[in-house]
């Protein structure tokens, strides 16, 4: 690893040329010992909180999982060959992630590239993905753009869906709520100012509108705001039965101790990112439940349970339930398709991901157009779980508990 | 002697692309990408001593002109717009700060670069509707490399140009005294705006160029604060008041950060920090210093001998 | 005809006057000598006369142009330089470098060769010859004053303020400062001098103007000024009058 | 309405005082520009956090260990990492940029540190979220507790630099270092001192924004501008121009997101900064240098 | 009292002070006497501690060696020095300023007597209290600069060109009250380019020229001799004095 890098930065300063031509010679397979996986991840800066929760825990849980069981299987050479890991920090700038990509493509030259965390960086890193043929599982990316960025990247796999996706589902699952009486016709939104409260929010506001509710607040704060108090305090004599926030982890957080303190108790309670966190409920202690949320899992899979428990004894935490079951199927089906292909091709493994169905912790899968389209859209704390409430392609296993229960005032 | 030199070397370099791979050349986008911003902030911040922490500000809005323009104007006018909007930026930036010196400015043009970034943000949540963009404009990292190649050299050579100039002595002078330098008749105001405007627009450019490298724009990427503070610690490793400075500053950090990063990616944070206290006090004056003090001690050797 | 005319010149900070109704003329050619005890408002004065501060009433005019509202550099490339109280060297400068930042921007700027035989002149006659490349911070005090001098001088002043330009030199250096200085009435440069030193200004001004507590309270030849009751009551006392 | 959003604002406002107050404690006297302070207030919050959620002990009890040991560890990094390069440069410029680029190293040691131990998810507990209804407005206990411990700090250290011989050796330290062993005040030991106070004073904030604040290994960054904003707002040193900016950003912030849009909080908090800057360049309570 | 030997200092190559040797018994009253840049600042700063020497040098008070000790150790020994400048907290008040004056240990029992004398001694300083320093006039300025070195109840008090910039009248008020401050039992070493006021009031005095000490003798002998009325009170070069004329 030294060696390798210092020879790298020799390299950089434009004193290595030689050694860059002889990188790129093919292994061998007689040379094989290990399938070697890079990934640049966000270790420090911004985006380090949510890598830390939903990514790097389920890469090394993948790896400790395929790695126990011997590896994996590449027929066509009659090898079973474990996991070797390169990974890097990508300081949550998008510059440094592109790099990074390049460094394990072409300077590594590692088989298989996982991807960063985060939209922005996954969007940023399209294009070199793409430029040297690794399949990429952008797996927490939600964009509206998918479809046409599947298109554009042929080996880019989408894997959490789009902003539409989770606003119509949660504005469907609450027309049902109001024409059956339990909610009034009222609803207020607060989205952070960054791209995913804005996807969600842009979505959100027609879809909510058309469905004949009435809006009473919308509006975004900035990322980075640490209080609440004037938000909720506007919303909370509003008259509205339902509060959505799409909000980033922090603002998740603190809105719910906001809502908690001026006893603001909508009938629901739905806020973005970070309900599904495995820290939620420490955080609201019993207020957690009821609450809604982005994301959700199948409470009665005995696969997404198991994982569970793996998950809490490799890292310490619990995975959220959202993203990060998705990414561990990802890894799952990246695992299937190099199996079924038998070889570390990856156009041939790229193709397998596009048209291959794979049987994961989150079920059969199988992507149209490069996307997974099975997902838990809406969930809700229900018992010390959060239970999806909304799929995309089938019922919910769980009815939503509205009104939720009344907070408990703290003490 | 010297310009020869330099031409040779610059067309040296402009050979880079077809001899290195991806990732080289990636590194040397890079190199370049700080080595220009790390020039141009010395270029103002070197002679008058003021720090601005505004370089993200100006970096961040050539990325966002391009994002916007990209597919209405030809790339020419796209780069001309860019360089226009940070020109008047940095114009209403200069004004508003004349009356701020030491760590006010400093803060100063770190609120501004925060202000200007919620702008953004605000107008196109509320406005547009999106906020990030997408730039695809047919670039390899070759083309880029090229660019950034481009206005590294230009940016050396205005900074050559003004260290030769009655404007860079301006500056000096405004730097160690503006009183003095009023009574001697040196018209502050005119210069200061001048260089920083001068500094701003090649940041600018340098925003506007890499842009088209990420694909996807958005204020958290390109309004990146740590930018703005590390070319600030580039230039003053390498030395601020030297031609080659900022640049001779930028390499080593640069490729530091990348040697941690990928050795070290778990305590990447704390070698760091250790090898910049250490840099303090093994460095206090900076690189080139440095390099200077261990040549006089050699030549006095030789001499001696 | 006057070459500098104060009228009714005022400067307020808050509710203290520093400066109160000065009016004087300077002839061409005159060395004139402003005194007064601490804090009498000379320096303040002189800040204003150079447009380092605003006046809150009154005028100055430089021969026929109200210089007064005007900026200092457009008061220096009307011919008004200065020295400091507390010497104001450039330290990040060399000697040279000093002098050549008040030659390049003054009214008709030098630069280059020309700028060059300039600075060895100038440098020559305060006295420091042949030193124009050592650093200014590594100049003596009164080096420093010397260095000043050449500069101020550098800028082609018809009007030169020297504030206490010759504090603290021991009897020998004053002696030659103020041979320097009365060799500048030969260049045609109209002096006005803040000074404690009184054989200084006994030795160089024909007339001296006395503030006190802001106001003039004397203007006239020397030797009348420095006999004037109420001089020496505020500012002189009785040992030296 | 409106006095409910100006009681939120100066609950808000007693955040941004309560975390800048140290700083300009650090910066005024000790003359040290602490990149790395808000990393030794997010260190604060995790150990806190560690005592609460591991030990049971109660944030209100944690502070009387945390914030002595706050003030010990800044004391040493003084002693250690400052002290040498104070004496090294005594004119205030060279030392801004040697300490500058010494801090900015210590937020990548503190912060790497954090990153071992805690990793880089997010931290949270809930402690004295308990409503409180101050005339009709309910505000959060530990919020409340934020603002009142900023004006008692405020207060205090005014008494203190203000009414004691040692708070007037201090002010004469931040007023004129060079002159101040002419009357046998020992500079180093001064500064040291300043330094290791404004460093408890991080730890206080720490302690009590953990209390509601989620808080992550890498979000030191954050608090360090907001208090730098902070500090340089009210004028370097001054510790009532601390309070009285923080109290400003918070209100403008409540009523901006009361009154015109929660988009333009942040916004409207760095152009009233900007414009009490452009008005005043020496800040709200500073001196004027000429 | 006082003795001061082998005091060399470089800044950087230049070397300031080349083995300097002085010495002010009790209650005496000495100045020091030479040109800009003969090295007089840098010697009283050097006996004051703010200047380390370098290796060797002595400066004993009462026989015990401070050099190598911290700077603010020397007021609290005795020395107290009022710079070129006069270096007084210009945001403080007057009061503050002369109640640090009194910040050394031994200094603090004694402080309201010394406030009395310092006061008794400028009376000026006594109506303006609670006044900003920085917003005093020149002469007052030094006068506090004074009035707060007297309040660390020093046994040496230093002054470096004391009446620099003041006017005449100032001036003389100057001197008059350092002679009586030099009619107490403070000794005095002055550093001074009056050199008519200031050997008036003087015991004895010494000259220094590029960094060394040329010539000394009592204030009297000083004031007569023919060299030094010619070096120091107008006409003669400088050379005059390192011919040595008092060897």
């Amino acid at each position: 690893m030294t060696n390798l890098s210092r020879r790298t930065v020799m390299q950089g300063l434009g004193v290595g040329a030689m050694a860059t031509a002889l990188a790129g010679l093919p292994v061998f397979a007689q040379d094989r010992t290990a399938i070697r996986i890079g990934y640049a991840i966000s270790k420090t800066g911004a985006n380090a909180a949510g890598a830390g929760i939903t990514t790097t825990p389920n890469y090394l849980l993948w790896v400790d999982d395929v790695n126990k069981a011997g590896g994996i299987k590449l027929s066509k050479l009659g090898v079973t060959l474990p996991l070797e890991v390169t990974e890097y920090d990508d300081r949550s700038a998008a510059e440094e992630t592109v790099r990074a990509i390049e460094r394990l493509a072409t300077q590594d030259n590692v088989d298989l590239i996982l991807p960063t965390w985060g939209t922005g960086a996954n969007l940023a890193a399209g294009p070199t993905f793409d430029r040297f043929g690794y399949p990429q599982l952008a797996a927490t990316a939600v964009t509206d753009m998918a479809p046409q960025l599947a298109a554009r990247w042929k080996h880019s796999f989408w894997m959490l869906g789009g902003g539409h996706d989770y606003a119509n589902a949660l504005v469907e699952l609450l027309v049902k709520q109001r024409d059956a009486g339990t909610i009034n016709n009222k609803v207020a939104i607060a989205s952070v100012a960054d791209g995913f409260g804005i996807d969600l929010s842009k979505a959100a506001t027609p879809a909510f509108t058309e469905a004949g509710f009435e809006l009473v607040y919308d509006k975004t704060y900035p990322l980075g705001t640490s209080d609440f108090a004037p938000i909720i305090n506007e919303v909370s004599g509003l008259g509205a039965d339902t509060f959505v926030a799409f909000s980033y982890p922090p603002d998740t957080f603190a809105l719910t101790q906001q809502a908690v303190v001026a006893d603001f108790s909508p009938k629901v309670f739905y806020l973005g990112v970070g309900t599904a966190f495995p820290i939620y409920p420490g955080i609201a202690g019993p207020n957690h439940n009821g609450v809604m949320g982005v994301g959700g899992i199948d409470p009665d899979s005995e696969a997404v349970a198991a994982y569970f428990e793996r998950h809490i004894a490799l890292n310490g935490q619990a995975p959220d339930s959202w993203a990060s079951a998705i990414t561990y199927a990802s890894l799952e089906m990246l695992q299937q398709a190099i199996e079924r292909v038998g070889d570390i091709d990856r156009e041939a493994i790229s193709a397998e991901l596009s048209s291959g169905e794979f049987d994961t912790i989150i079920g059969k899968v199988k992507l149209v157009d490069n996307q997974l389209r099975s997902l838990w859209t809406v969930g809700q704390w229900q018992d010390g779980k959060f239970v999806g409430l909304a799929h995309t392609e089938r019922d919910g296993s769980r009815d939503p508990v509205v009104p939720k229960p009344d907070w408990v005032p703290a003490t | 002697m010297k310009l020869a030199a330099a031409l040779i070397a610059l067309l040296a370099l402009a050979f880079v692309p077809s001899l290195v791979g991806p990732y080289p050349l990636g590194l040397m986008i890079g190199i370049l990408g700080y080595g220009i911003l790390a020039t141009a902030w010395a270029l103002f911040s070197g002679p008058t001593r003021y720090i601005s922490l505004a370089t993200v500000a100006f970096f961040g809005l050539g990325a966002y002109t391009v994002a916007v323009l990209s597919e209405t104007l030809p790339y020419p006018l796209v780069l001309l717009a860019a360089a226009a909007i940070g020109l008047v930026v940095a114009l209403l930036v200069g004004l508003a700060t004349l009356r701020l010196a030491g760590i006010y400015f400093v803060i100063f043009t770190f609120g501004l670069t925060e202000l200007v970034r919620q702008l953004v943000t605000y107008y196109e949540v509320n406005v547009t509707r999106t906020l990030g963009r997408y730039v695809f404009l047919p670039f390899g990292p070759e083309h880029i490399y090229w660019q950034l190649l481009a206005l590294l050299a230009a940016t050396l050579a205005i900074a050559f140009w003004v260290r030769q100039s009655k404007i860079g002595l301006a500056l000096r002078v405004i730097g160690d005294d503006p009183v003095v330098a009023s009574h001697l008749g040196i018209r502050i105001t005119r210069a200061k705006l001048t260089l920083f405007s001068i500094s701003a627009v090649i940041m600018t450019l340098a925003g506007a160029i890499q842009a088209p490298r990420w694909t996807y724009i958005e204020p958290s990427i390109v309004f990146n604060p740590t930018t703005s503070f590390l070319v600030v610690i580039m230039a003053l490793l390498g030395g601020p008041n030297r031609l080659f400075g900022p640049l001779l500053g930028a390499i080593p950090l640069f490729l530091l950060f990348e040697w941690l990063s990928a050795n070290f990616p778990n305590h990447y944070s704390i070698i760091l920090g250790l090898l910049f206290i250490a840099i303090v006090f093994v460095l206090p004056n900076g690189v080139l210093a440095a390099v200077d003090s261990v040549r006089a001690r050699l030549t006095r050797k030789e001499a001696s001998a | 005809m006057s070459l500098l005319r104060l009228n009714n010149v005022t400067k307020r900070f808050g509710g203290l006057t520093a400066v109160n109704g000065l009016s004087f003329d300077l002839a061409e050619g005159e060395i004139v000598g402003l005194l007064g005890p601490n804090g009498s408002g000379k320096t303040t004065a002189l800040n204003m006369i150079s447009g380092y501060l605003p006046l809150s009433d009154g005028s100055i005019g430089l021969l026929d142009e109200t210089i007064s509202g005007l900026p200092p550099e457009h008061i220096a490339h009307r011919g008004v330089a200065r020295t400091f109280q507390l010497v104001r060297a450039l330290p990040s400068l060399s000697v040279g470098e000093n002098v050549l930042a008040a030659l390049a921007f003054r009214k008709a700027p030098l630069w280059g060769a020309g700028a060059k035989a300039e600075i060895d002149t100038l440098l020559a006659d305060v006295g420091l010859g042949g030193r124009a490349d050592q650093p200014a911070d590594s100049l003596t005090y009164i080096d420093l004053k010397r260095m000043e001098l050449a500069r101020a001088l550098a800028s082609d002043p018809r009007l030169l303020l020297l504030d206490e330009w010759l504090a603290g030199l021991n009897p020998t250096e004053l002696q030659a400062g103020i041979e320097l200085i009365s060799s500048l009435r030969q260049r045609g440069i109209t002096i006005l001098l803040v000074e404690h030193v009184m054989d200084a200004v006994r030795a160089l001004c024909t007339r001296c103007i006395v503030m006190n507590t802001g106001s003039k309270i004397a203007d006239g030849p020397t030797a009348e000024v420095l006999a004037d009751a109420e001089v020496i009551r505020a500012y002189l006392g009785a040992d030296h009058a | 309405m409106l006095s409910s959003a100006i009681l939120t604002g100066l609950v808000l406002g007693g955040t941004y005082a309560l975390v800048a107050m140290g700083l300009t404690l650090q910066y005024g006297v000790a003359r040290i520009m602490n990149l790395a302070y808000g990393d030794i207030v997010i260190a604060a919050s995790f150990a806190a956090f560690v005592l609460f959620s591991a030990l049971g002990i109660n944030p209100l009890l944690g502070m009387l260990l945390i914030l002595p040991l706050g003030f010990a560890l800044n004391w040493l990094i003084y002693a250690i990492l400052l002290q040498p390069l104070a004496r090294r440069s005594r004119d205030r410029g060279r030392l801004e940029g040697d300490s500058i680029l010494a801090t900015f190293g210590l937020l990548f040691v503190i912060q790497g540190v954090a990153l071992v131990i805690f990793g880089s998810g997010f931290q949270s507990y809930n402690f004295l979220a308990v409503p409180v209804n101050i005339l009709g407005t309910i505000v959060a206990a530990n919020r409340l507790l934020a603002l009142v411990l900023a004006v008692a700090f405020a207060i205090g250290l005014f008494v203190l630099l203000t009414r004691t011989r040692f708070g007037t050796v201090i002010r004469a330290v931040a007023a004129n270092p060079a002159s101040a062993p002419l009357v046998g005040v020992n500079v180093d030991s001064v500064a040291r001192f300043a330094f290791a106070l404004g460093g408890a004073l991080a730890a206080a904030g720490g302690v009590v924004i953990s209390m509601y604040l989620t808080f992550s290994a890498t979000m030191g960054v954050v608090f360090t501008m907001k208090a730098l904003i902070v500090v340089i707002m009210g004028g370097v040193g001054n510790l009532m121009g601390a309070l009285a900016a923080g109290l400003i950003l918070g209100l403008v912030e409540t009523l901006v997101s009361t009154y015109i849009d929660p988009g333009l909080t942040l916004a409207a908090t760095y152009l009233i900064f900007l414009a009490v800057l452009v008005v005043r360049p020496q800040g709200l309570f500073g001196k004027a240098t000429s | 009292m006082l003795e001061v030997s082998a005091i060399s200092l470089h800044y950087g190559k230049h070397l300031a002070l080349d083995n300097v040797a002085l010495s002010v018994a009790d209650k005496e009253t000495v100045v020091v006497l030479g040109a800009n840049g003969a090295g007089k600042s840098s010697l009283l700063k050097a006996i004051a501690g703010m200047v380390r020497p370098n290796p060797g040098a002595r400066v004993n008070l009462d026989g015990v060696n401070l050099v190598g000790r911290p700077d603010h150790s020397f007021v609290e020994q005795g020395i107290a020095l009022v710079p070129e400048g006069r270096g007084i907290f210009g945001d403080l008040t007057v009061a503050e300023n002369l109640e640090l004056g009194a910040y050394p240990r031994h200094a603090r029992p004694h402080e309201a007597r010394q406030r009395a004398l310092v006061l008794d001694l400028f009376p000026r300083l006594g109506e303006r209290q609670q006044q900003i320093a920085r917003t005093m006039s020149g002469g007052e300025q030094q006068m506090l600069a004074i009035g707060r070195a007297l309040m660390s109840c020093p046994r040496l008090l230093m002054l470096d060109e004391p009446s620099l910039g003041l006017a005449p009248i100032v001036t003389t008020e100057l001197f008059a009250a350092l002679q009586r401050i030099g009619q107490t039992d403070i000794a005095l070493l002055v550093v001074e380019q009056n050199v008519k006021a200031s050997l008036g009031i003087a015991d004895r005095g010494y000259l220094m020229e590029a960094g060394r000490i040329v010539g000394t003798g009592s204030a009297a002998a000083l004031r007569s001799d023919a060299a030094v009325q010619q070096a120091f009170l107008g006409g003669a070069a400088p050379t005059a004095i390192s011919t040595g004329v008092f060897p």
